[in-house]
């Protein structure tokens, strides 16, 4: 099939979300998927996702990009990881159609 | 009302519903209010009590006592925080006792419209200013407990990349402008500027099924604290006594505050309950990236786990008690 | 009241909504109400009917009637499921048998609301104690079925490893603490424990709003009825007669039933109602865990898609007629 | 009621919520509305409007004005895209200029529905023939849009297709089987169909909670509107003239066609409004599909972001007072 | 681990899901994930995933499928992306455990 | 980019979401990911994630982490799926952030 790409995803807390769409941005990139309502465990504690206290939640953002955008998006997402908790996982796949 | 009339208060709705989730999950069943349900109700509560404040204090206008008491509430959301911490620091690092420090310092405002239900199945009215100061109490406490982390966690925020850390811009933003506190002021603004007629017609929606959404919300905040309860385990004793005894504390001052200014039994009771509760909404939302080494599975549970069931179950009502021998 | 009143009535809301959903499906529309909506409305209906039902009974008192009412409610949830297991396996394997026989030894909620919401219009009362029965029916058909799967399937079970086996400590919490139940019977007890005070102030929730959530919920009923009717087909017609003629049966034991226990005629119908109606909700959730290989396809379509429809199209208003003759 | 008593309308609810909305985006508040509640209350407020308005028509009767009124309607929503797409096509091409212009020639709901509460206020009725008529403004102008980008974008089809090519059945059933038209339609035929008790047994859903309801979905409305803001700069200052003037110029049309069809102010306000007001929510779904290669971060924003709140803030009023100075 | 799959991912807008599901259903795969409030940004602009306006929302399908059943669902799904927008990337994977 | 792991994706019924995270938990991978909103078809017929009927939801768990964790949760989650119904698939993918 065509075209590889790489397929950044990212999971952390929902309070970054907006943050993290800022610098996905400014990479350039040219789109990317989000999930609202994540549940998980980590590092952090358990996320149940319950809608009544705050900061339970994660959101799921995954960008498909070609390996030179994909440094970018993680040189940009990095430090936020790093400061505020979450993954980024990287993965190979091919575009099949896109326009 | 004495006290059995008061007690009897805690069988009817709404308040045993939230037994009704808590204990449902202590037994393991599987009861879960969706997501984005407990959102709604939560919005819903707000922009009722909000608007049904705004319409109180449109009645009774802005005296100088109303100034008086947004002002009292204002220092004492900055005070609360700042001695929280210094008893926290005693078993908690810095961020850990920053967070809960500013929780105890804001407001729970399930723990707010659940005293108002009591002072209304009891026939005694508050001012709308109460709601006023609910809503500027809610924020400050954000900046006061991330002002403290900066200053005495200095080698932590090393660590933090310079364009993570958050801007003091930012931070008011997150504090102020947090989709609680905008409902919550916007209908209370609506409430203020509505005419009778506005009133009237908000009642069947804000007022009607307000017990009834309240029951919902009460359920919700069980199966929750019933979820968290676990964490509470591992946050030890100290923190399950502090659960217990800030909102005493906290009480005791709002008593004899109220005393000073000079309020009467309903605004008193209202003003200690917005002291003696602790935020699991909006405070922990803002603690997760203003204090991110902060574990909110510790700060999280004891508001939510430990000083909300205290309040609805034996604060209240002792609060309540005891006001009422005051004003007796 | 005589029939045509009574038709006239499936003209009223909160009834049509349903044909609504279910045309707009069958017309290929695109209307969805959201899952969690669904939930929340169904949470409300079980929340509202166990409180006014737990009224009921603080009014009524529990005499002795009501203990024989709620014994017998349960003894048919135990029989119903036995004979029905034996019908259908004439065509069906174990697994798919136990787990429809399981269903029909249940209730179905919403044609309980849909009756009482037809007593009601016509001025007939009912007692708590039928909405306590139907609380005590849900859940023990799913342990009966569960044990005919397991006695009669023995083979199968091999292939089940040892420790996915559900215990039947996991089973008796599955059945007696889902959701639902836990919503229904807190509801209840709350209603029993109210004051007069209590009841008031829930009224415009619990009865002011409820014909219109039960209608949106009946719309909602509908649209899911229609996407299952396709696996109608599949299903064949031994199922479709099965769907209906089943809970003719049924109601007719519990009219029979009804007599000889000397109920008035609001409690007649409403016990009929819940023998007549087979559970879409607890019970499949129940299965799809504890007996894994019976096809949720098939068996909740026919509670869903056949029974459902035919009990609020055509059973109510004929147990109505019959009864009412009966008593007449 | 004069012009200083209409503006005082817009203090009290439901009208301000939507600025509360608004602002809160505009400050860069994190208030969302959880999309499943949207749907919900959009849902919600059809089936109330739907069900009110099949009463009045039950109660008026089908009379030949109402005939002329539903004719007239139709006619204006297949007229007004029309001319629409011909101004649209000096700046816009073919796709988004049919886009566009038949979400001018459909209608806004909200817009209506905030209108009704206007004449509520001012103690004015209008006809259910309205709210029939606004069901019937949904769709026609889908068709048109579709037909008149097919028939002049000639080329862009070629490179669709066969198969994804929508049919004339399929576009037709999207059109007219949306599930707001459909709950819209269903809940008229259910009014129309309704005894007296029916509709008194829904009021305290369909009326009481109606204004508290819509407050809640116009703050969403302010927050998605505030959203979509941005959107309008890349614009350009064409879409928002086109934005302002075209309600203008539609709502002129209508006052006029009031008078030639002699309806009285009520009614003449409300069949003003449905020509003033554009679709944001069917008729952007249909296009998604039907003209895929048109922008909906163009044709949205301007329904949603400019229309939308002239008519609410500048624009009813405006209607209003004109037809009052004709009907005084 | 054991067979070798692909693993196809479809995104857009959601108004086409029944649309896709229908010919995926055609193509004979055995199953088939759908995810339906997905939030994001491409070139026809964001998708906030909003409830109030009409169309402002994507559609996740997962497929898990051998290489030949790929090609045929990629062949039948490639029309309507490229006609309507949004993504369809193919990446590697293993099946498990499949019953 | 780092270090190589096992994507592990688990796919069935809702009412097996707490059996399952139970069972994952117990082999002590650092965290996973949990949505719970998800339809699909499969074996065991359609799950369109009406909310009102029960059973006809399924649960999404995701679970990165090193090969030989990969093999302790595969095989703490196989014979669940094997008697339930569902999916189970590994794909490689990499660290980027993790802390
Ligand atoms: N090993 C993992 N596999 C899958 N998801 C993970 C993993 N670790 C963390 N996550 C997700 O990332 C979220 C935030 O992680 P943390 O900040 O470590 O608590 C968690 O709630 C999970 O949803
Ligand atoms: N490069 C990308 N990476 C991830 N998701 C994308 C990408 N491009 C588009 N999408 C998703 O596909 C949806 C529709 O794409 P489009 O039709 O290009 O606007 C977007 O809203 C995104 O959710
Ligand atoms: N081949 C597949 N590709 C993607 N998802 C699948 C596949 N097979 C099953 N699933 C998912 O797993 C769920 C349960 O599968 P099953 O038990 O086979 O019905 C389905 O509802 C789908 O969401
Ligand atoms: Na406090
Ligand atoms: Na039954
Ligand atoms: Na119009």
């Amino acid at each position: 099939m065509e075209n590889d790409i790489k397929k950044i995803e990212i999971i952390t807390d929902s309070t970054l979300q907006s943050r993290l769409v800022k610098v996905i941005d400014d990479t350039g990139v040219s789109g990317y998927t989000i999930l609202k309502d994540v549940a998980g465990k980590g590092l952090k504690g358990d996320k149940d996702g319950h809608g009544i206290s705050g900061g339970f939640k994660n959101c799921y953002i995954m960008i498909c990009c070609d390996e030179h955008e994909a440094h970018k998006v993680v040189d940009a997402v990095k430090p936020i990881i790093n400061t505020f908790g979450g993954i980024c996982i990287v993965s190979d796949a091919h575009w099949v159609i896109h326009n | 009302m004495d006290l059995s009339h008061l007690l009897h208060n805690f069988l009817a709705p709404p308040v045993p519903f939230f037994f009704v989730g808590l204990l449902a999950i202590l037994a393991k069943s599987d009861l879960e209010i969706p997501s984005q349900i407990s959102k709604f109700i939560s919005l819903y509560l707000l922009m009722a009590i909000g608007f049904k404040g705004g319409v109180e204090l449109h009645h009774s206008g802005i005296s100088s006592q109303v100034i008086i008491i947004l002002f009292v509430s204002i220092i004492m959301a900055l005070v609360v925080p700042v001695y929280s911490f210094y008893i926290l620091r005693r078993k908690l690092d810095v961020a850990n006792a920053a967070a809960l420090a500013a929780s105890f310092g804001s407001v729970s405002a399930v723990t707010f419209i659940t005293a108002s239900n009591i002072l209304q199945t009891s026939g005694i009215s508050y001012g709308g200013e109460m709601v006023a100061a609910m809503a500027l109490m809610e924020s400050p406490s954000i900046i006061i407990g991330v002002i403290m982390y900066r200053k005495l966690a200095a080698k932590k925020e090393e660590t933090i990349g310079e364009h993570e850390h958050m801007g003091m811009k930012e931070l008011f933003r997150e504090a102020f402008l947090n989709g609680s506190i905008v409902v919550l002021l916007g209908s209370l603004l609506i409430g203020l500027l509505s005419n009778e007629k506005g009133m009237e017609i908000m009642q069947p929606f804000t007022g009607g099924i307000f017990k009834g959404m309240l029951s919902f919300f009460l359920l919700d905040m069980g199966v929750v604290a019933g979820k968290r309860i676990s964490a509470i385990r591992q946050a030890g004793w100290f923190l399950v006594g502090f659960g217990i005894l800030m909102p005493l504390i906290n009480a005791g001052i709002g008593i004899g505050l109220s005393c000073l200014m000079g309020l009467d039994q309903g605004n008193s009771f209202m003003f200690t309950v917005l002291l003696a509760s602790a935020s699991y909404i909006a405070v922990p939302a803002a603690m997760r990236i203003a204090v991110p080494d902060a574990n909110p599975g510790i700060y999280v549970p004891v508001a939510l786990a430990i000083t909300f069931p205290f309040n609805i179950i034996a604060g209240l009502p002792l609060y309540y008690w005891v006001l009422q021998c005051i004003h007796a």
